[in-house]
């Protein structure tokens, strides 16, 4: 009953959401270019770490057709940038969302009871669909068009104008990724919105309402997500390599660097996670995974997506995206060992669980670094997270007591921050133009633990209110009998036979 | 008639059935269980924290066979399902009134 | 026995074919270009709806390299086409085929009973082996080289000259792919050639013999898919927009829009599942499926896969690529949230076979718009088919009482026909040179009417044929002992432990 | 106890190892250009099969961009080579590494009992771990730089000047793949190295140590992998057809035709197959597989993978891929099918296990084929190896008595070896300037022969001397306990529930 | 009392379940078993490989019932399950000499 | 001796264990079943449709205990197993003939 009322309101607010889509006249929605021209943002040549390749590739690129390309009135006259760069990163977007479906839900699935996984998986989906949903109508727009310091505008809702950019040559607004059509762009970004809040699922597994973490997730995915990654990734958001004037002069606070996510993905997710099981409480009989064979696929299909996540991040197929993909694969082959030997010496035995866990430790601290340290860095990367992400599942976990159910902090947090500050160890010059404290630039050392600080701390204060503010609206917990029995059959009406 | 309700190790089936067709029985049912008593259990691994496993898969069997010769199943279950170590098992008997063959309506011995 | 000579008579069809295979002179099926050279087909600049971008983006692609590139005696100094392109259909390629196996075998093998899902996930593969032999050896020819209105010719029969063509510069054949090298373009077409029947399977599923699907397939995709394909994206189809001639002015009956296989693909395979439910009567005892995970795995995989299906069809790696992957997210994500709330308000409860129905239910629904409409034509049209779909599933299907195990129909014939209608609703002249009912055009509105009810009348009754023909011939349907027991043990002598 | 002694050893070796990384200088091993210039290897305009097509695409490719690109001191203006090209091998090296993890662990897994499946799966997961570290830090310089007939040099450990040889232009070190970046080119041949061991577990399955399989598989691949890799693909190595002058004159012994790993893939682990089930011996109790529905996804997956395991090794987006790809989707339906009906034949009904097996042995043969055959020659091989391997994993078998558990031998020798010698009868001179018997060239077929056996013999001897020291130092199999109550719970304290 | 445990062919559960109610008796407890006799089993087939299986599924039925409906019970079950075909299964009825139902700890005929 | 055998909630499996340990029972066998009897089943949902699940996951546990303390274990389990809600299941206590350890041959008393 009560559940039902309240899914009739979240019905409610969603098909508003819909309608207002709807509303906003198809003109402006889709055949305008003006928004587009009129919201000139600056110029990115170097614009952010992940970009800068892309920026100054696209030259060289399109260089044997006389750059830029002169555009016609007809849509595929119209310059289509470097088709080898957008092969690669539609093929990321497909990657990367593989990564989430069926990939993380997987991951998590195999490690929940058996009379949870159903609860388990379609939270990865559910996830997937509701952020697509609110991504395209507004946090796209906030997160990665201009506007301030804190938060970009409003010219991308609806993604009105998407399509016009690339025509308008060197005054795009997506100096981001220069050499690939801005919807292309956007769907890349998209993955990493939806598996930033699906990461968050491993900390409240097994307990939370399905209609609860529908509403947490929607809000956490407008008022923490989209602001982190303004800040941090957006064209002049005040730690974004990419906010620099026309002569590349900085023009934001403190530059972190951050290829694919350390701090906007992970730690924002681990943190948000630890929030979560903390104002959740302890499930009531915690169990031991109920089949590793699913948790191995998806931390495979983990491995294999993330190619696109970090070499995706090179937003071109070039240099940087294979010594991303090097560097990657390195560092999660080496944190997954050390995880398996750790565990293997501590407890006797290496376990599935244990090196799939190690393998994502691995993918997740290598995510910051990808774009400018090489394979030695990655070595000592992959070493330094397969240790701290067991402490982080294990001491750290016990010691305080919370239950991060899968631990989303465990290994997301933990592992983020150790990549984001090792990135500000380990980079090299000639890879990124950026050095890192081997190279002599403590500042950008400082920097990185500033930036992990700042995401950390505004994400547990806005996540805390999030989770109150549900808790009053639905109520955040399932009853003792629901939990007993399994949300499976309780809040779905379905059990694996 | 009796029932003869043997709880051995799932290893020790094929044994246990060769052992009673051998003295002439040719039909028993069998139960996946789990068994708690003096064997202790094992331990599971998860994420590096120990989970203690006390109830063990077991096999149990149960044949119906005319009284005077379940003695003789006894002693050829205990031969074929013991190993020596804990946990073999036991073998429990009790009486049983009738029995009825689903497919003839036959009765009690010839039923079985 | 009777099942073992039957099976006999299959072996000595198959391999008859393929000893014809071997009877074919090497030198003619691979050597000689004369055949290739010998049937022009009419060049067309403006190809298909799917190959329009890619035909006018050819000038602009090849364009720094002075097109056309002179192609030289070895292979690889042949003009190799748009590169960039190239790599994104050999992904797509790769997406499509992963989308039937093993994407859409565990779709349905989750929604089947456990004693049924080996036989469930078996045909998915043994169709795709089977169709792919049809497919090289007969069907490409007949569906995608010149012929006539109605259906192609034999010019590719055992792919002679396929290799040869990009070399012959202008006047190659295949102007519906022309930056790319023809054997890509013919296995992104073969992907497409066995996904549709492959999607048949969820109307007979736990039912039909081994033996009598294969006969069925066989004969289908011959009958009635090849003619179906070259009817709507043939060079020479009646309602293809391919079909025009030098000055792009249309040479067909009515032309259809259909990006990516609203017709050729979903409406096809759904009235033909419909068709073989009818004839093949109800289960005896139809139960939930067994295991929503495979289900899930299965919808995600259909999902990551359909990039390739609709991004693809852009036939290149540039900014229709770019909108269709857009769109293609959007209908998804919003149909399965649809139907979700759908069941949800109607049930009680949300399920995990919903929410990867409905997404399901969308990607189909958008697959003929995937090219032509943007974001708020892709929101409305994954509201409506999430509506329209469920009740296909429901109320539909139990008015008429037919048994469409997995809804095969309800969700493709349904979904495909509210996609292609709603195209000509959509559709938007500034993406893709065709305006829909929106931009004023009735008349395209129309002839997607006409070509839906075109394409369902002939499959309706070439499918009824055809599983008469079988029914008599082997027989469709196991006994009832074997529906019982489950085709696994029965059929194929195993079980899942 | 000696569990852990043992474990502990293996620590400090791979410890070793990494501290080893960590000591060489980042300087060399990440900065200096220096090394890379010094080791000049010999340009391969004709280099390998697989290099041939990209080696002579290059001028064509880089042409527009008025080749060779000049290249600047900042990273990315450095020439990324072709875009299109390196956006394909990007996606190549994560669809091969899709096909070991999860694909080989899942179409391994569900052969094995329900009580081993996880110490399966993890074995792949394992494998490719150890591999990746091992391969970075040695084996890819081993293999895949210049040094001589037998073995190549040191200049790439810890891949030291990778970075920088796009740079220098013509003198690339890397003539293997001179359209995209050497670190691309590394992570492809990486995924074949991973494969490849991975491979031969499923003749040891269900009974070999975990820690022993770490051991056997480390020095496998270090002393058989990386020599024989060298002999058949390196700039110089004895069979290579790489191994050419500047005049493009063989330089080597006699020239072998492996197009994607025959020989060094498929023949080389399933040799190593049968060695270690001879040298383990039977399983106690041999029993049917627990779940055919995870052998489909992984053999679903492997044929989804394989695409870029062959079309990849054309390191180009070209024509060759296009063929490489169509001959593999030939080869392998028709493997299937056969493989269905011969055991249909042979045993009254065809089987899930069956036909993934007959699509995985067409994947084997036809990958030596890939690059030089035509479809009526996939057809051919397709059958040849079908029949070929069902009577490897059966007949063969059953006549020796070995327990090659999951027939690595039986259908990757026997398949690669079916392969190898048939691209020797049908290579097409017009699809890849080589030669096979049906065009004449009698040379061609004798030197795919010797391959064959050197390769074979070579691995043969060492595999069994590894056996028989790894089995002295920690043991190679499990108690007879362990193997009864099943490895899972005995080795990684975790069972399916 | 008596407990009345018969071993049938799984798809006859529910005619079974029917067939009790009709009788008025309103509580049964199944177990999935395992079972041998003459029913031959049937053949797996693994890599050109036959492995016969001489297990087959059963469902085991536990009523307990108040002695004097004993024999009815049996002869509705038998009714409801038997084909007449090998394997039908067979009933047997043993002596209970107390019940308690848990919830409400009544005893005997009033906890059925 | 007898045998005591209770129907019970699954989630009281541990509850019961350690209520008989507690009185001096070591050994137990325990079996998943499912029951039929006055508590209502759940429905599952499935494409839009309701399907009624009647059986419901019970476990059945066996205990073997010399006849005089058979009192004492049924009240144990009744205490330890109650929730006081429909469904929580029953015991039934029968006679027991004779016992033995596959192990050592123990007989009767010291087989337990
Ligand atoms: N009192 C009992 N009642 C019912 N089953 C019992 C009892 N005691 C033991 N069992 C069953 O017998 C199995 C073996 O008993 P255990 O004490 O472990 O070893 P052993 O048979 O060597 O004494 C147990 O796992 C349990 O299934
Ligand atoms: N002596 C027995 N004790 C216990 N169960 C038996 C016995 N004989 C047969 N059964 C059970 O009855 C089932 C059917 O018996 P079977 O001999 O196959 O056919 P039928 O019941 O027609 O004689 C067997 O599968 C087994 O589970
Ligand atoms: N007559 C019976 N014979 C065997 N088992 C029974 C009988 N009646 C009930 N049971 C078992 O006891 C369980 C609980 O019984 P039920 O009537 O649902 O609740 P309660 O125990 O509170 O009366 C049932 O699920 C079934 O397994």
């Amino acid at each position: 009953m009560t559940l039902f009322r309240r899914l009739t309101g979240l019905m409610a607010a969603l098909t508003a959401a819909l309608m207002i889509g709807l509303a906003a006249p198809a003109a402006i929605a889709e055949d305008n270019p003006a928004p587009a021209a009129a919201q000139a943002t600056p110029a990115a040549p170097a614009a952010a770490p992940a970009a800068a390749p892309a920026a100054q590739a696209a030259p060289a690129a399109a260089a044997p057709a006389a750059a830029p390309p002169s555009c016609s009135s007809t849509v595929l006259e119209k310059c289509t940038g470097n088709s080898g760069d957008t092969a690669w990163l539609l093929t990321s977007v497909a990657l990367v969302l593989m990564m989430t479906i069926p990939g993380l839900g997987l991951f998590y699935g195999g490690m929940v009871s058996k009379k949870n996984v159903g609860d388990t998986v379609m939270t990865s989906f559910a996830i997937t669909c509701l952020v697509t949903v609110i991504y395209f109508i507004l946090t796209y727009s906030l997160a990665f068009t201009g506007g301030g310091w804190f938060i970009g505008g409003f010219s991308r809702v609806f993604l009105q104008g998407i399509h016009y950019d690339l025509a308008s040559g060197a005054n795009t607004p997506n100096g981001l990724a220069p050499t690939i059509p801005e919807t292309v762009y956007m769907m890349f970004q998209m993955t990493f919105a939806i598996i930033t809040p699906a990461l968050i699922a491993g900390s409240f597994a097994e307990r939370m309402k399905f209609s609860a973490m529908l509403w947490f997730i929607g809000l956490w995915a407008i008022f923490v997500y989209a602001p982190v990654a303004h800040w941090v990734w957006g064209p002049d958001g005040f730690m974004s390599a990419a906010n620099v004037d026309a002569k590349g002069n900085f023009q934001g606070a403190f530059q972190v660097l951050d290829f694919a996510g350390g701090t906007v993905v992970h730690i924002n997710a681990g943190v948000a996670g630890l929030m979560s099981c903390l104002v959740l409480g302890r499930r009531k009989t915690p169990a031991p995974g109920h089949n590793m064979v699913l948790t191995y696929i998806g931390a495979a299909l983990l491995w294999v997506g993330w190619f696109g996540f970090n070499a995706g991040s090179a937003v071109s197929a070039g240099l940087q995206a294979g010594m991303a993909m090097t560097v990657t694969q390195i560092a999660t082959a080496v944190a997954a060992l050390t995880w398996m030997f750790v565990e293997w010496a501590h407890r006797g035995k290496p376990t599935v669980i244990g090196i799939a866990s190690g393998a994502v430790a691995g993918l997740v601290a290598i995510t910051p670094a990808s774009g400018f340290v090489g394979p030695v860095g990655a070595l000592v990367i992959g070493i330094a997270c397969g240790v701290g992400c067991y402490l982080g599942a294990t001491a750290l976990k016990h010691a305080f007591g919370y239950d991060d159910a899968l631990d989303a902090f465990g290994v997301h947090a933990v592992g983020g921050a150790i990549g984001a500050i090792l990135t500000g160890v380990f980079a090299v010059n000639e890879f990124s133009g950026h050095s890192g404290l081997l190279e002599g630039d403590v500042g950008q050392f400082i920097n990185q633990f500033k930036g992990v600080i700042t995401v950390a701390v505004y994400d547990a204060i806005v996540t805390f209110i999030i989770l109150k503010i549900v808790d009053v609206a639905v109520g955040l917990r399932v009853s003792e009998e629901v939990e007993r029995d399994g949300l499976d059959l309780a809040l779905h009406g379905e059990v694996v036979h | 008639m009796k029932i003869v309700m043997a709880i051995i190790k799932p290893f020790k089936l094929e044994e246990v059935r060769d052992a009673l067709t051998a003295i002439g029985v040719h039909g028993l049912t069998v139960t996946e269980v789990k068994g708690y008593g003096r064997q202790k259990g094992h331990t599971e691994i998860y994420r590096g924290a120990e989970y203690a496993v006390s109830f063990l898969p077991k096999l149990k069997i149960e044949v119906a066979v005319d009284a005077d010769i379940a003695g003789q199943v006894v002693e050829a279950i205990v031969a074929a399902a013991r190993t020596g170590q804990i946990g073999d098992g036991k073998i429990f008997v009790y009486q049983l009134d009738s029995a009825v063959r689903i497919r003839t309506g036959e009765k009690d011995k010839d039923a079985l």
